[in-house]
């Protein structure tokens, strides 16, 4: 057993964490920063972060993650960084030449009390940001919320550099939140197709699924170029899409740039898309093509024609909360028992949710938010599951208990896919149902015995 | 792409005069220092600038304090837990993410490496002192494991807030009185690179393990295995070598390690070093306090492997011994010269480059000579100029203020356990007779004039030697692994092997030389460009059937 | 053991087939002509034919499949089917109203020689045919060829109502052959990328991967318009992808209307998908937009990034001509080794081009045509492979020698997507990567010693 | 959709008129007399013309002759090696896709099942004939694998080019020795329906194996088990539950049958006919050639399971039999009930159409009255009047051109092995104790008043039923499926059982419960529309937050 000192008895932990289901802040700063066109996301704190933030990301994409890092010092801890972070500034402008520089903090300059803001007017009055080019900056206190915090504050630092003309722009802003790169794509075409001109804000797609070409590009040809970003205060409105990844961005346009917004569920599964499509057009009085109501009656129609393979197949499912909340809507709506549901991050509204969609199935549920894969554990020990849905760091479980497991997620570090095909909208639903079904009849024919064995599913 | 034209058209001076060009000023002179052509002089090395801090806002490939010594020295051990204090992520990133094997399955080994555990630190915690969770923490990891030590090990905003760790590990321990508890101030800011925390680690390692077994070994030919971290299965290899030699391991420095095999390494009659830079200090450390000599042994390549164990034999002086390993070595070379001579046509003359770690970029070398490819340009991610120059210099290195703040710990012989293995004559025997004790001549004697040697390369350098030089395989970690061969340069990963390994010893040479044929010859790299990127004119006409 | 009977030892067969790797003609005419718009396929034979063929095809693609046969009886048998072929001529076209009727014969009615023209003929002089409607036919004897060349016959069928206008209306006609709904539409979406006008025949997109929407269209609303057809006789070029399945309907176009044609392998993978790209933008002299360039790069970049997994594994293969000979030369670029490779459909041209895309490849290849997957079976047993791809009928071989199956041919009966997911094209490479990768992960996340087990891959 | 509107606004004549007036005359006419409005008279049953010829284009549910006898009849035989003798489409289509369940696994038992094999006729051998590649074939069938068995089966070209397969099938019995040969003359093109198959089938079964088994079996009370095929399990229940009950099943038609179950079914004491329409001539044909009485049962449904046991204990009139088969209901229907109570809130009240087979339309109709569904719609694929109308009606049927070239066989009293089971006083007593002997009343008097039966029902009238009488089930085969689904009705597969199933006997009839509770009250089918479908009309100004 790869985790054979997990007992099945749960004991409350107060202090302890164990094999945990988020990590800090800097990372889902970085993530969102590469959305930004010709972005180099910065550190500011020890090397270490950066190296690691960058390893994990490199993991999950098999792509270049460019970003640097103020590599504190003993010296720079006790005396602040706004030396290094100075020196920095300057030396990247000068070797990498990015349009923009994307500093999050860490957990060591958010102890030591760096102040962003007054370091880059500095910067700006030494003339080490030079004409045109933009440096913004999000706290991220690895010792608050988690990586999903981290990616929310980054974005929500974008939308501060939103400005108003008092001209609007006829377009809709959409903060799609933390998803792949696949499914930003995916949300551009949704858009597209239902005749909505976007700003979309951050975009990851052709940052992080680049092709190989013999060139390398630093800064690749895709993202949000920072002028649509500053634009996005004259937009008709804004539809955040995941409360805890977008709503904050959102609600700053609101309060900033007078654009209002509307925060949705991420466009995971069937119903969450509809509302998705239902407000695109509603904000644009567009119409829905019939393309897209094509796209979706095939996923009606796929979980029509497998219904009774998944019909109340039980689910342990952890990640993060917007995405969660939308997939395990999917799962109880095509009748599966998402029994046992954990977040890393913290939020109470979270289980709210969770019980909210859930209530009045014809099951226990299980969930937990700041909670951790060590409970997860526990609890399949107690219950067990039919499918395992979340990162790589289920593969332990899966094998100890002999669960398939769906990768979901991030990080997945030890399979392909993620970054080119989307689990969003209807066309993502499928997938999702493609391989949810296919880890189940992969058991069905491993397991029947011999006379039961089908050729036809 | 680029390897049309394979001739380096660049003089030496030419390419670091580019490396260097568009760095301001500053940086320009500080990087000068750190990039060396090399001369190849015959007695005296040419000077290079190492262990100094990277410079803010160049992407390092380094990582920090915290990764040395949690991720590298105390990961590999699976009997201890390893309890981080601090914000979720230092301990989420270490996580699983080396690949450091251990063979400590089945019902009553433990075995905690798969497991990460945190104190998940909170705003509350930063601002009123973390100390009392902790404890808390190592109280529920203590009632749920019941392990015989955890290892506590301190982040960034640990020292700031002024958490006295060893302070807590102390008091927990006496509580406990079954479970040896111990801290590593291995904040990630401190020192300029893993290379610190390398150190932090051993030291309390050796200060709170080492030396702590009853029980006592009898076997005939002891050594600690020094540096050596199972990466991909090394150490398994390399154990099995040694066990057909008849070489007992008493404690390998920590690939697969346990907290018996620690305690017990002072009983060693003989101390080998594989990684240099992160470990010879335990070495001395050894020979002063219990009395154990130590030798740099590799085996990193075939003849190295050879070597060492002659040199091991050697030490014993023992002609049974002699006479098994040469038995072993005539046994496992036939394979590896088979493999070897399958791949040579399809390597030889390659170039490659290779910039990891403390040793990693200079043992690989063997491997590389073996399958007659050439390394044009090598250099340390945390070297220091001893793993560059040699030990001669370890005397002259200047201690700047990142260095000094890292604990250097004073030992003395042990009362009781203090014996040296061999008399001042047998020393002087073996020495005279060629045999060299604590020895290591560092990579720059062993490369070729005119070849780069580049210390904490970062990635704007990284892209343009391969630009210049054109080598047909880069080597360094998961952070270049993508951008080089966005470039059309395949990337071995030396740090993890990817997904590859075990390279050391007899068994990891052939394997070595497999990967390395599929890296350089694969024909993916010729895929690059699609048809109307190659012929973008259109003929007139379609030729139709 | 599912196949306990079948022994190591081969030995040889010249009357017994076992297992086949192929089924008869009128089920590929059948599914051509669901490819025509409106169209209602009949079978002129006993009714078990069309029974069973439509029984497979919904199985394949849970999708409701019309079709209408001849019922012959004892009587018609002995002489002829004109009178039931009229008959139901004249039913169909009252009671369901198509467009076009597509009738194959069977087995039966090509024994007894029942004469379709002139069958067709008497069936407009008594008006039984409706002005403006098409009735088509196209020989398919069971006991000739197999699917694939009742398939092949169907098309040809079709490219004999094409006229010649003597005014080229600008496009090139694509005959896609036997490939999914999903693959048709991609091919139309590469096209539209190159910005090539074309007309692809047949096209089930549309027809057999429909939306869930509460109405039942007996004629759904894709297929290529049997006006589009009747007009590609005056289009610029014909691209025939695939030798077996496309190449005699081109060429009757090219003798026919002088429609000059070339035949292209199916474009499954990176050089096939090239070859078919470049072609396209050669034909009508466009620019490849960098789109196209960067789906491409995708998958050489997934290729890299992977290698290193795939690299020598061994693949046994069984499925159809054109998909076999473009697959194996893709597994082949990809350092994979195709060792076993079958296909029930006669064809020496078959081993000769398998013969040809492996030679110089470091591993022995055996490959037959008119072979069975009783000798596949064989063949693994005395050499085994590391992954299986084939139609679900290789679940049977993949559970008894514990070798993962990666579905991809036909029919899948017991898997989804094939009808969603293109396998063709740069995305349908990766898509198969994904897939191939999976299978060979999964397998060490299964079969690695507990020491060995990794996070990242 | 559909839902909203539940009550039926046609008058069933009316909607008899609308499934017609689209027909040209002849077709209307022809169909006419196949669609039967239920009247439920008292002691009459009205006519209807069934087992006729389907008309050409009009898209049927109807296979043809050689799906009846190698897919339903011969197909579950595990240790025959079935060889088709024609192209390759028969047999390829014919191989797996029935989920006739088969318990044979473990070395020693043959189980051919999962092999397909056919003479892949090829031009040539239309033309110069196939019987020299036919006997070929049968040698190498034999040479591989050396069956007990071997069993042919013509299709249509067969017949056409006169290849004489019994004349190789005799040939190779002879030249073997130690293995069955036989064939089956089962052209596609024979008859109206599978029907003629089954009934091909079963002759010869009768002919060349009952009888055949030396082994005497002395169990205490041997019964057949006719028209039995195991689809997902069916017979494993209904074995589990004779066994329980101390019956032995001596030989099933043919449902996870083996060669010699069937050499021995002339030892049984009682033959117990499930599916009447395949097989009833078969327990006809057994009593008169071997003396054993036949009765009709039916284990679909708990109810219709319980009563089916208790008869065929009152056969028996052994009171040790009576009171272990009242202990197993008593044991075997509470689980039942409760499954039932579960989902009664749920089904009743709902409507169910059935098109299916030859008796299951009849049979399906217990287990939907035990849900409190009512079965507004039903009709066989390919049954007879007796089917519908029962028994009495069979002396009075017309034999026309299609049934006249179906073979009958004349069998008399075996000489050695017939033997009376009961005195004609014993069968007296019984009857005049109520105890029907091979009696049937077919599906018409279990129908309600306005329900609707309809022989060889087609897409284009199974559409209309569903859009007029809306039911809130449809069963029937894979072809109807989904055409069916489009509509937003769920369906089930009565042939295969989708991928369900046992729903015989009392576990069956559970199965069978949570499986309509599951498809009539699936959310699926309310996901039909879009919201921007259901509320097209826009809102002026969208409401943000």
């Amino acid at each position: 057993m790869l985790l054979k000192h997990t007992p099945e008895e749960i004991t409350e932990r107060k202090a302890l964490m164990i094999n945990p289901a988020k990590t800090c802040q800097p990372i889902g700063a970085m993530y969102a920063a590469l959305g930004i066109k010709g972005c180099l996301p910065h550190s500011h704190g020890s090397q270490g972060c950066c190296a690691y933030h960058r390893s994990t990301l490199t993991r999950h994409y098999k792509e270049p993650v460019s970003a640097a890092t103020s590599s504190f010092t003993e010296g720079a801890s006790v005396f602040g960084g706004q030396a290094n972070l100075l020196q920095a500034i300057n030396n990247i402008f000068t070797v990498y030449e990015p349009e923009v520089i994307a500093v999050h903090t860490t957990c060591l300059s958010e102890t030591i009390g760096d102040d962003l803001p007054q370091i880059f007017d500095k910067a700006i009055k030494e003339k080490k940001v030079p004409e045109g080019k933009t440096v913004l900056g999000a706290p991220t206190p690895s010792y608050v919320g988690s990586h999903v915090t981290g990616f929310s504050n980054m974005v929500k630092a974008m939308a501060g550099l939103a400005v108003k003309s008092g001209k609007k722009n006829g377009k809709v802003n959409i903060i799609p939140g933390w998803v792949e790169p696949s499914d930003m794509e995916e949300i551009k075409r949704l858009a597209a197709m239902v005749g909505v001109k976007i700003t979309m804000f951050p975009d990851t797609a052709g940052v992080l699924n680049g092709p190989l070409t013999g060139e390398y590009k630093m800064f690749p040809d895709g993202g949000t170029p920072i002028e649509d970003i500053k634009a996005s205060g004259d937009a008709i409105g804004t539809l955040a899409l995941g409360e805890w990844c977008s709503a904050d961005a959102a609600r700053l346009l609101d309060t900033k740039c007078k654009v209002p917004c509307s925060v949705l569920d991420m466009p995971f599964g069937l119903q969450a898309t509809d509302r998705f499509v239902d407000a695109l057009r509603k904000v644009c009085g567009t119409t829905v093509p019939d393309e897209v109501a094509a796209e979706r009656g095939q996923l009606v129609d796929l979980i029509s024609d497998m219904h009774q393979y998944f019909y109340h197949k039980k689910v342990a499912i952890f990640g993060d909360p917007d995405q969660l909340i939308a997939m395990t809507e999917f799962l109880v709506s095509i009748d599966m028992c998402p029994v046992h549901i954990v977040t890393g991050t913290p939020g109470k509204k979270f289980e709210t949710r969770i019980r909210e969609i859930t209530a009045g199935m014809p099951f226990e549920v299980n969930v937990k938010a700041a909670g951790d894969m060590f409970l997860l554990h526990q609890w399949i020990k107690n219950d067990p599951v039919d499918v395992l849905i979340g990162n790589s760091y289920g593969k332990y479980i899966a094998r100890d208990e002999d669960i398939p497991l769906v990768r979901w997620g991030f990080p997945i570090l030890d399979r392909q896919g993620h970054q080119y095909f989307p689990t969003v909208g209807y066309k993502g639903g499928i997938r999702m149902l493609e391989k949810i079904l296919g880890v189940l009849l992969d058991r069905l024919d491993r397991d029947n015995p011999e006379e039961k064995f089908e050729l036809v599913y | 792409m680029g390897k049309a034209q394979k001739l380096v058209q660049w003089s030496p001076t030419d390419i670091k005069e580019k490396l260097l060009e568009k760095y301001p000023p500053k940086v320009a002179r500080k990087r000068a220092k750190q990039i060396l052509i090399n001369e190849a002089l015959e007695n005296s090395t040419p000077e290079i600038t190492a262990n100094v801090r990277t410079i803010p806002g160049i992407i390092t490939m380094r990582g920090c304090t915290y990764a040395g010594c949690k991720g590298v020295i105390m990961g590999p051990t699976s009997d201890i837990v390893n309890l981080v204090h601090g914000p979720i992520g230092c301990s989420f990133y270490a996580w699983l993410t080396r690949r450091n094997q251990t063979s400590a399955s089945g019902e009553k080994n433990e075995n905690f490496i798969n497991y990460c555990m945190s104190t998940d630190m909170q705003d509350s915690d930063i601002i009123f002192g973390g100390e009392k969770k902790l404890a808390a923490a190592i109280q529920e990891a203590y009632d749920l494991f019941h392990p015989k030590a955890i290892a506590i090990f301190a982040t960034c905003p640990v020292g700031l807030i002024g958490d006295d760790i060893h302070a807590v590990a102390r008091k927990m321990k006496e509580k406990f009185g079954d479970c040896n508890v111990f801290a590593f101030s291995c904040e990630g800011y401190k020192g300029v690179s893993q290379s610190a925390g390398h150190h932090i680690a051993n030291n309390q390692v050796f200060t709170h393990l080492v030396g702590k077994s009853e029980t006592e070994k009898t076997d005939k030919y002891k050594i600690n295995l020094l540096g050596e971290y199972n990466i991909g299965g090394d150490g398994f290899e390399i154990d099995r070598v040694l066990k057909k030699c008849g070489i007992t391991n008493i404690a390998t420095f920590s690939g697969n390690s346990t907290y018996d095999q620690f305690a017990s390494a002072n009983q060693a009659d003989l101390s080998c070093v594989m990684c240099h830079r992160s470990i010879n200090y335990v070495a001395d450390m050894l020979e002063t306090k219990y009395g154990i000599p130590w030798i740099k042994i590799n085996f990193i390549g075939a003849e190295a492997t050879a070597k060492s164990l002659r040199k091991i034999a050697a030490y014993f002086g023992d002609q049974e011994l002699i006479d098994t390993v040469e038995k072993v070595i005539a046994e496992e070379m036939p394979a590896v010269e088979a493999a070897c001579k399958d791949v040579l046509p399809r390597t030889t003359g390659k170039t490659a480059m290779i910039f990891v770690g403390g040793s990693r970029a200079h043992h690989y070398q063997e491997l590389f000579n073996e399958m007659g490819m050439k390394t044009i340009s090598a250099g340390y991610e945390f070297g220091h100029r001893d793993d560059y120059e040699g030990r001669h210099v370890i005397p002259n290195l200047k201690v700047d203020a990142d260095s000094r703040n890292i604990e250097e710990i004073e030992v003395e012989p042990h009362p009781e356990l203090y014996k040296p293995r061999k008399t001042p004559e047998e020393i002087q025997a073996l020495e005279s007779a060629g045999f060299e004790f604590k020895d290591y001549g560092g990579i720059i004697p062993d490369m070729e004039k005119d070849t780069f040697i580049v210390d904490d390369l970062n990635q704007y350098e990284a892209e343009k030697l391969v630009e210049l030089m054109k080598p047909d395989l880069f080597c360094a970690g998961i952070k270049e692994k993508f951008s080089i061969q966005k470039l059309g340069i395949p990337m071995k990963q030396l740090h993890s092997y990817d997904s590859g390994g075990p390279y050391a010893g007899f068994v990891g040479a052939v394997n070595f030389y497999k990967e390395i044929d599929r890296l350089v010859n694969s024909r993916v790299w010729s895929y690059m460009k699609a048809p109307w990127q190659e012929n973008p004119e259109l003929s007139a006409t379609y030729v139709w059937e």
